[in-house]
């Protein structure tokens, strides 16, 4: 896998997409648990994003994830917009100077992110959050390319994990944001930062898949 | 839903308008965004206060911009925190070499966009420092979960560090006042019906004609239970008992009251619970101080209320007593 | 119905009891009635002010006493005028020997109970004058009708008059003051909800889901119509074209302003709609000075708001601004 | 006919009774029309009249009226109030000193009553008031009395009148009180207050009738 720095940016319009099709359903998922913004707050964001990459014309993988970080931080708001932001805005530090990217970027994004989040939300696996999609998600890459899978199947193995990683949340009581105030009343509902986590990792995972080799 | 709006897109931006308009001598706008600043700001050698969230609680908070209280208020969406470029704009348009305190109502989206903000403003070299809010004894305060949310108590951290900032005292001071009055601050709210978000079709939850939910959070977020419909007396009694588990007050012991409005209860009923925390005080031996009955923090046009009690020593007193201009609270 | 109550008979009662629990240095009570007074009265040589009428339209006017304002607001069950042996009490505790002005807002059952208690006044050889409100532009103002009614424009009475009587004017100039602004002041309401007396079980009118009633009393009173539920914009438009159509203002004429919320409507809605009034009166070359944004006259819960206008001279705009020290209106 | 003081005590009394019985019906009829409590007013100003009256031993018929009127004053509000308490405290000046009524007493109460009321209310024959029922009540009294008809009869007559009066009163429009806001909405609708009239004048019919002659 390699992808150039107009597919990240394509990639991340496709998570634009991807998110406002599902606008509703995040919005119904925080309604349960929430205060039913999720799906509107990112929509929001991400339809910024796509007014912001529009614009650049950078080839820096680094400056476009930092673009994305920082206009969710300034669009979306809540907790989401911190929390993505800071997660993009890592990725964009650690994507610095890079036009392309390989297999091993995809871990130390992933990694980069994960502890964006941790170091804004405070909070860790099984508190019921975007974490719970993202961590899996993370090791499940890891496992498959120890084990000499193919990049494309370990994409489809960390999306499967994220997947599974939501239907766990189902299953745990909300330790950290909003749904936290319900205590006992959380279980049973699916968390929707790790729905949205999951969705962007499968529109991401789609995505190379399709777009096959780089264009140039 | 009934609303007197136009775009549900654009309340936010109208109602500052439309603020704006009636108290032109009071506040001003800052052009970098929903901002609401008091007139003088910044003021020089006065530690700025700065508080904000989500819309729909007004008169919270732009109404406790003003002299003696917020130096300014940023209004996010409906419910929704506003972003850290919006409140870093606040800082800046209001910052004197005193510095600035946030103060921020404990709700993760709150927490970590003042928090980013404030990281903005310390690099470029301003003193920011902040407090946060969490007087909802209707949440469990664990170290596991999120803690307590921030109500309507965060009026009294807005008047008294507003009146310890006014008097000229510095950010450690001022700083060290709001954590105080955070600590003995205590609420619990109860709603009979739900609100409804200007961009939504329905309420965000439901109850039955004869249910009330108590401990509800100021967007609607559910409570400790549901209930059937108890008299006013009953349900002072139950909230105030809740607040004092958590208060240990001791007789002799002086509090001031607020009994805040959630939006569409009249006043005449505030008055009424009034009337029965401050019979539950006296029988308990506990002096009522000042005392607040009006909307100070809503939810829309939720009905229903709650009851905040603050422990009282005579900083606190004479702070509380301490002159105010704002639109929501005068003290003369 | 659900309100937060004890006994629907005595909520008059506990809502005063609340009251005086919460405001003790600005208010008392006339052990003679539910009449609460300014802490201070009588004041010696100052015209006394006394408005009152029925409850549930709470702040008024209980919350409008004090220095600058009323000297004593009587209150009647819900919806229901006083009687006049209370409004003698009242008048009786409160007079100086400068007299004592009544201000009545042009209900038949109000006028008629407020005359028989200034008939038992001045048998006692008090000197009491009255003047009646008549500010809703809803109602056709015919000499073969009742006229029009009083609602929220009454609250300007009350502030100019008062601020006149504050300076030590004599109850002729009081009275002038109050029937100049009586002639200068139209208003004009709608309702999104009706409102239910907590004696009742059900509403006192319905809507539908998508009506608003336009032109309502304060009471529930049905206005000159019922339509569909339009823009906050629009409904604004028509409420003030309505009352423009009714004063005669010209270019460069200044007014003061008030919105008031019935009782359920959120804050952020009565800016909006004050950013339009602000809007119609500018795009006519009418100055906007004083503006008040907020609940002053309600309906209990019902959801909805009024306008009125205030067109103002010099005299009016002085006393406007001169301070007053209410409940629910301090000027500093 | 002659009614001695105990005997008016009694019709007041019953009276209170008549329209405690009619608490409902009043008031649904004051809720097409105005704010739904003249009922409720009345119920609470003839339970206070109840109260004082037990408590008085006077004979003084027009002292009898006299607390009754001051009694409603003070306990109805509303428009009801001052109007029912004027017109009682003017009969109370009429029959001042008497200690039994005769049938020009009658008359003379009835033109006292709605002296009072036009004083206090400003209002004529046909504004859709209670004056709607008292007036026609008086006219045919006075008219069955110079037919040289019964005074039994004439009660009756002038029950029937009153009665009239109140059908009348759907088809106009209020002039006066709180219906007169509603403009031509308010035809098609019984006023409430001719309707309370029209009751109290049936239980003195109908007390004066099986009362038969006074006890002593
Ligand atoms: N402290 C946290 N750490 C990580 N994720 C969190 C945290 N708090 C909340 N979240 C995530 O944010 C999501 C809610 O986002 P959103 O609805 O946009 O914000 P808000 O709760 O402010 O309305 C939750 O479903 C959860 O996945
Ligand atoms: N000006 C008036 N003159 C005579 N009767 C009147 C007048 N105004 C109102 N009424 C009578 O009073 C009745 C209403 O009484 P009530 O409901 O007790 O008072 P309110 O209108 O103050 O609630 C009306 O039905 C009408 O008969
Ligand atoms: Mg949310
Ligand atoms: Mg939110
Ligand atoms: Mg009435
Ligand atoms: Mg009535």
């Amino acid at each position: 896998m390699s992808l150039n720095s107009s597919q990240v940016k394509k990639v991340m319009l496709e998570i634009g997409e991807t998110v406002e099709k599902n606008k509703e359903f995040l919005t119904e998922l925080d309604l349960a648990i929430g205060d039913a913004d999720h799906g509107i707050n990112l929509t929001k964001g991400f339809r910024a994003v796509a007014t912001k990459l529009s614009a650049t014309e950078t080839d820096d993988i680094g400056e476009i994830f930092t673009l994305v970080g920082m206009t969710l931080v300034g669009n979306v708001g809540g907790a989401s917009g911190p929390l993505y932001g800071t997660a993009f805005m890592r990725a964009g530090s650690y994507a610095a100077g890079k036009t392309s990217l390989i297999a091993d970027d995809f871990v130390g994004i992933l990694e980069a992110a994960i502890g964006g989040i941790k170091m804004r939300g405070k909070a860790e696996a099984g508190d019921k959050t975007m974490l719970d999609a993202l961590i899996p998600a993370l090791n499940a890459f890891q496992e498959a390319l120890k084990q000499g899978i193919t990049v494309h199947g370990a994409l489809t193995k960390a999306v499967e994990a994220a997947l599974a990683g939501v239907n766990y949340t189902k299953e745990i009581q909300a330790r950290k944001g909003r749904a936290s105030y319900l205590g006992a009343r959380s279980i049973g509902h699916q968390d929707p930062g790790a729905t949205s986590t999951y969705l962007m990792l499968r529109t991401i995972s789609k995505a190379v898949q399709t777009q096959g080799q780089p264009e140039k | 839903m009934k609303k007197l709006i136009n775009n549900p897109e654009l309340v936010v931006e109208e109602m500052l308008e439309g603020i704006l308009e009636a108290h032109p001598n009071h506040l001003r706008k800052l052009s970098a965004g929903n901002i609401l600043v008091r007139k003088d700001a910044p003021v020089n050698g006065k530690v700025a206060l700065i508080s904000g969230g989500g819309s729909g609680h007004e008169p919270a908070h732009g109404g406790f911009v003003g002299r003696g209280m917020l130096d300014a208020a940023v209004a996010g969406a409906v419910f929704t925190s506003p972003t850290p470029d919006q409140i870093y704009e606040a800082i800046k348009g209001v910052v004197s070499e005193a510095g600035v305190l946030l103060v921020i109502k404990n709700y993760t989206g709150d927490v970590m966009n003042f928090e980013m903000a404030a990281e903005m403003a310390q690099a470029d070299g301003i003193k920011v420092e902040s407090v946060i809010v969490n007087d909802d004894v209707a949440v469990e305060n664990s170290t596991w979960t999120t803690g307590r949310r921030g109500i309507a108590g965060t009026i009294f951290v807005h008047k008294i560090a507003g009146a310890k900032a006014e008097a000229g005292d510095s950010l450690g001071e001022v700083k060290a006042v709001a954590e105080k009055v955070i600590a003995n601050t205590r609420s619990m709210g109860m709603a009979l019906t739900p609100c409804i978000l200007p961009a939504a079709r329905k309420p965000n939850f439901a109850l039955a004609d004869n249910e009330m939910e108590i401990g509800i959070g100021i967007h609607g977020e559910p409570g400790t239970h549901r209930e059937e419909l108890k008299s006013a007396d009953e349900i002072t009694l139950h909230l105030v008992n809740k607040i004092l588990e958590d208060m240990h007050l001791t007789v002799g012991d002086e509090v001031a009251v607020m009994i805040n409005g959630l939006g569409a209860t009249p006043l005449m009923e505030l008055y009424i619970v009034n009337r029965k925390v401050k019979q539950i005080l006296t029988e308990q031996g506990i002096k009522v101080g000042k005392t607040f009955v009006g909307e100070f923090m809503t939810s829309l046009e939720m009905a229903g209320c709650s009851v905040s009690l603050l422990k009282l020593d005579s900083e606190l007193k004479e702070l509380l007593e301490a002159p105010a201009d704002t639109l929501a609270l005068k003290v003369l």
